[in-house]
């Protein structure tokens, strides 16, 4: 087995202007497809704990379609199949120095869609985990459920799913580089297209793997910190129910 | 008839990658059954060397690297004879390609790539129209002008939707297979001018595969003699495409 | 009759299939301390439940202060009333609970300040004011910081009887507010309620105390299989008990 | 918007030959990744519970390196990379009527070690959920630690893990469909290469989708009947624990 | 000599700082049926599972039959043994956990000849045999193809009885077999018990149940903070303790 080196460690220490990008665009993606899941994951979770079979119903089917379904399936679906069917066409959006390009936000979008539906589980869980006392004390306060929700319930599930979510946004990172097959250069695609003028393919992946390693590493070092500081504050008394809900992912 | 490696003998199969996704070149059929330009001379070269061709399909950037894998014998995917590749792999040379720049229709013709300028642009990962628009980006940078966006997809159906959908303005592409798309979904497509880059585009072969190199090299010649190459050229009406015009 | 405060008629209340109140009617007037006393299972919990409309029912009515609780009556008719509606009747209904449900996530004083400020619109430093009073009235001034994890369930209890103070009921349940105590803290949190008694908070009150109920209770009503059986002063069920439940409950834990 | 209901229903009903092989190329793939995740999934979950440091550590190792990078890379890596670098090609395996391509080897090879990683996790949980009460009687008794994995703790691990390692195979087989990248004709790959001719990206996709989400139903279905089942055997009183570990997943 | 079944010599025991046995000595004659007593700490648990050796020692010895447990003696120094010898050692050993500990994926019959076959390589049929037999002695006969989960705390710990019998042990230790169990159950395996001491069973016996002990047991074993402070027959040390600590152990429990 011939292994280049010199060529592996100028890659990885100083690697192309693309591959930057692509570093880039890869911690872009993840964190706006993050966002959106979590925009989308809460109201989802409230619908589908909802008495109401027209908020309920809707919910139950988009988290059963997207748990349901692969995401690459899901990506070409939203960026190309949409497209086909002239239900939603991408644009670049242009915001002063900045262009999101089109399959960008394809990409973004069917991330977040897809995330979504297992940030609605995981807040559900989240929300049921809470006490039921809890509830009960506030409406025998004369809250209403809104209150309840944002001043009693939400604060404690926020607790209990912290960890979760952070799985859940490490499994996002690595799902980030689906998107490369609707021509987004983030890192796996500027690999591949490096590769195919070099042809230095396990030297190139060798360096792909690596920065991922690094990623998800330091990613898995911010959540450690998160769940000592709350343990430290579980010991200190300013908290209550903590890591019930440790798995549930995609 | 030359000696072939000896593995080939004996599986009595040529195993050839391509990225079955360029029509007319190579292409699957409704029945998902390879079809095209290079799958008939890849069948007709198997055949007189008394081999079965099978077919391995994946990404146009995949090819060069499955094959010094040794996940197959051979390219047969328009792959343009260029430096860069000869430095890793040996081509044989058996057609002319030329590229070209797809475009809605309707769309101002491109005299040439600068004119793309601060447009969308897809390629194929990997190919040839990738290497000249970043060439052309090259040039525009240098005059202050607005580089073209280049949107890179790892296959060709995905490229050519994006146009169809108006998600990007233009489609850089090799030339054979921006006619065929113009004929075969009429209204849908049109040429951004004459063909331009006229490449010389061979087999790919590991380095020091000498004896499956004259074996096919023999092979296309006679094929070049006896009329076969031709036939094939011209039933995929490819005639300005051909290295030698037949019987010259 | 400006002073009758709570008014059950025949109030129905069903589990699935199971009928856990049958025709339950009684009346609190103002000032009074009632103290519901019967076998696990009786209903106690539920009948409080109902007052507050935790529980719906499905016959009878219940009105606090006059007001019906939960339904609305359209000719003659109960619909249930929106969320909204319920929540105000709520304010002044406030409870106690067996397992004390402070915010865990909010600090003592948090705790208390929190429907004042978000229900009757208070501003916070109003809010403070009273609820520092009202630690101080159940002992725990000190402890307005703390978070329901770092007390002791005594202390918690004391802060759960301050939260609903907070919001000036006209009426305190309170469900075995002692039973999820170690002995030792039980008298504190009894002691708070000895003296909103002598203040002439009106009270119902579900205990196994029984030395306690005899001291503080205006009248006991004896519960047993979702039915009142027995409804009078202390002195008389302690000393002249009519059904035979009354007879082993005070008995046994007299 | 324009969608060809004929069509649609012709490919959802009678369905291409090829789509059919490629139903059957994404079965068997996932069944194939997921036979290899568990057969080195125990292995390694003992050599990460192991006191030794010589099987400790290089088990850590791989856990952290699939787990840490995304499966994309690593079927690229496996099949491309490996061969580039002459540490192993695949070659086309002949068995009777039957051919299974390189590719196809490689991409379950792919998802297999990958899912090995997630199954040694499930398989270590397991193995801890068992109460070490019964670890000490069964020494007491005098048994060997083969003999008290194989007769007392493993039966009673397995029943619970057997729901998160079913929720691991519904993953596997929307995963299945990553290893198109290297040109195995599963579903996906088909549907894309019909698409190619057809133009009908829409329909065909949602095609696709709509038989992803019956094989997940199915499995869905048949994950729910064995969880009944072993509820119905807890209330019987054959088994002990059941249930705790219910989420952790890629 | 030939008599001495368990010999401990000056044992050691430590959990990370804290030295849990402090220099243990006793033996355990053939037929002998000695009782273990202690308050809550004192290292009872400990000292039983050191003679197991479910825990390592640090100092000292143990023998069980002549034989040295846990350890090789090499030229006067002690080595850990082999996991293999370890087990082939506490074959001889029976153990009876406070928690029953039966293997919940077997049946009562199952959990009992489960080692007989495995470690002893017996045949089914004659292990079935054996099991059938201890089984009725516990009487439960009819619950042989029972699982753990569908028998009473009294019954899984007769089955637990039954279990470390079908090894033949030459000495049964007892961590407070009825401390799990509830009030109406303990007598059930106290019987069983009692049965052992009279077929002549040399046994170990953690209890808090006084009257049993003092009925049974040939000696009483009494521990304080790791330390054996008294050893002597039932008579003497329930009418004349010599230390502090018998005395208000067996006073309270008496
Ligand atoms: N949410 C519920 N669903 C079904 N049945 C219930 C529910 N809550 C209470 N019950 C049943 O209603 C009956 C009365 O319960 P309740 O809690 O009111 O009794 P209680 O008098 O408070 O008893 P305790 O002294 O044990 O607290 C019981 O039989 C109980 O099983
Ligand atoms: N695994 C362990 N790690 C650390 N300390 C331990 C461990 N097991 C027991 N100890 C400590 O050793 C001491 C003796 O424990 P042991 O269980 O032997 O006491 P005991 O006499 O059986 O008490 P009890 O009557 O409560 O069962 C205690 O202080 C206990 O905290
Ligand atoms: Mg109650
Ligand atoms: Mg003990």
């Amino acid at each position: 087995m011939h292994f280049d080196w010199p060529y592996f460690w100028h890659q990885l220490l100083e690697p192309d202007g693309a591959f930057i990008q692509g570093l880039w665009l890869t911690i872009l993606i993840s964190v706006g497809g993050q966002v959106i899941g979590l925009v989308i994951g809460l109201p989802m979770a409230l619908a589908r704990r909802s008495a109401s079979v027209f908020l309920m119903w809707p919910a139950r089917f988009y988290i059963f379609l997207m748990r349901g379904t692969p995401l690459l399936v899901q990506i070409v679906f939203i960026y190309t199949g949409l497209a086909a069917a002239g239900i939603l066409r991408f644009h670049d959006f242009i915001a002063g120095p900045f262009t999101i390009s089109g399959n960008v936000q394809a990409g973004i979008l069917a991330l977040g869609l897809n995330e979504g539906a297992y940030m609605a589980e995981i807040f559900r869980a989240g929300i049921d985990a809470v006490d039921r006392g809890q509830t009960e004390a506030a409406k025998s306060l004369g809250m209403v459920p809104g209150q309840i929700l944002r001043f009693v319930v939400l604060p404690q599930a926020l607790r209990i799913i912290l960890l979760p979510i952070g799985n859940q946004f490490n499994i996002m990172l690595k799902n980030s580089t689906l998107v490369s097959v609707i021509g987004v250069s983030e890192m796996l695609l500027v690999t591949e297209t490096i590769n195919s003028a070099t042809f230095r393919t396990f030297e190139l992946y060798s360096v792909l793997a690596l920065y991922f390693l690094v990623l998800t590493s330091i990613w898995g070092g911010v959540m450690r910190y998160v769940e000592w500081r709350m343990d430290r504050g579980a010991a200190r008394g300013d908290t209550a129910v903590i890591g019930t809900l440790q798995g549930e992912h995609i | 008839q030359a000696a072939l490696p000896p593995a080939m003998m004996k599986s009595k199969t040529i195993r050839y990658c391509s990225a079955i996704n360029l029509p007319p070149m190579e292409f699957m059929s409704p029945q998902t059954k390879p079809e095209g330009v290079d799958i008939d001379l890849g069948d007709a070269l198997a055949k007189s060397l008394g081999l079965n061709a099978v077919y391995i399909n994946m990404p146009f950037a995949g090819l060069i690297p499955a094959l010094l894998a040794d996940h197959c014998d051979a390219i047969i995917s328009q792959l343009f004879i260029k430096k860069s590749r000869l430095q890793v792999i040996d081509e044989i040379p058996y057609m002319f390609s030329h590229e070209a720049v797809l475009l809605k229709p309707g769309a101002p013709k491109v005299p040439d790539l600068e004119a793309l300028s601060g447009k969308k642009v897809a390629t194929v990962t990997g190919t040839t129209a990738t290497v000249l628009l970043d060439k052309a980006n090259v040039a525009l940078k240098a005059a202050g002008k607005t580089p073209i966006d280049i949107v890179a997809f790892p296959e060709n159906t995905q490229a050519l939707q994006q146009l169809q959908f108006g998600q990007v303005a233009a489609y850089g592409v090799a030339y054979e297979t921006a006619r065929y798309y113009v004929h075969k979904v009429p209204g849908q497509f049109a040429m951004g001018g004459p063909p331009y880059f006229k490449i010389a585009t061979g087999i790919g072969l590991r380095k020091n595969e000498t004896a499956l190199n004259q074996a096919l090299s023999a092979s296309l010649a006679t094929m070049m003699k006896n009329g076969t190459y031709a036939t094939i050229f011209k039933k995929w009406d490819l005639g300005i495409d051909m290295l030698k015009p037949a019987g010259g | 009759m400006a002073d009758v405060l709570v008014q059950a008629e025949r109030v129905e209340k069903f589990f699935g299939p199971n009928k856990i109140l049958d025709g339950v009617s009684f009346t609190v007037t103002r000032g009074e301390t009632v103290v519901l006393i019967g076998s696990s299972g009786s209903g106690k919990t539920t009948l409080l439940r109902c007052i507050n409309h935790l529980e719906k029912i499905e016959a009878g009515r219940i009105t606090v202060n006059g007001f019906l609780i939960g339904y609305r009556d359209r000719r003659g008719v109960l619909i249930e009333d929106r969320e909204r509606n319920i929540a105000r009747q709520r304010r002044d209904v406030g409870m106690v609970f067996q397992r004390f449900n402070l915010f865990a996530n909010l600090s003592a004083l948090d705790n208390i300040i929190l429907a004042p400020m978000r229900v009757r619109g208070e501003n916070r430093a109003v809010a403070t004011e009273r609820a520092m009073r009202l630690l101080a009235r159940v002992g725990l001034a000190e402890k307005a910081r703390n978070f329901p994890a770092s007390l002791s369930g005594g202390q918690q209890q004391r802060v759960a009887i301050a939260r609903a103070l907070a919001m000036e009921p006209a009426v305190m349940l309170f469900d075995e507010p002692t039973s999820a105590l170690d002995p030792e803290m039980v008298g504190e949190v009894l002691a708070v309620m000895r003296g909103l008694a002598q203040d002439g908070m009106t009270m119902m009150i579900v205990t196994h105390e029984m030395g306690f109920a005899r001291q503080v209770a205006d009248r006991i009503i004896v519960m047993d299989q979702g039915r009142i059986v027995e409804d009078g002063p202390p002195e008389r069920l302690f000393n002249a008990p009519t059904h035979p439940k009354t007879r082993t409950l005070l008995a046994v834990r007299h």
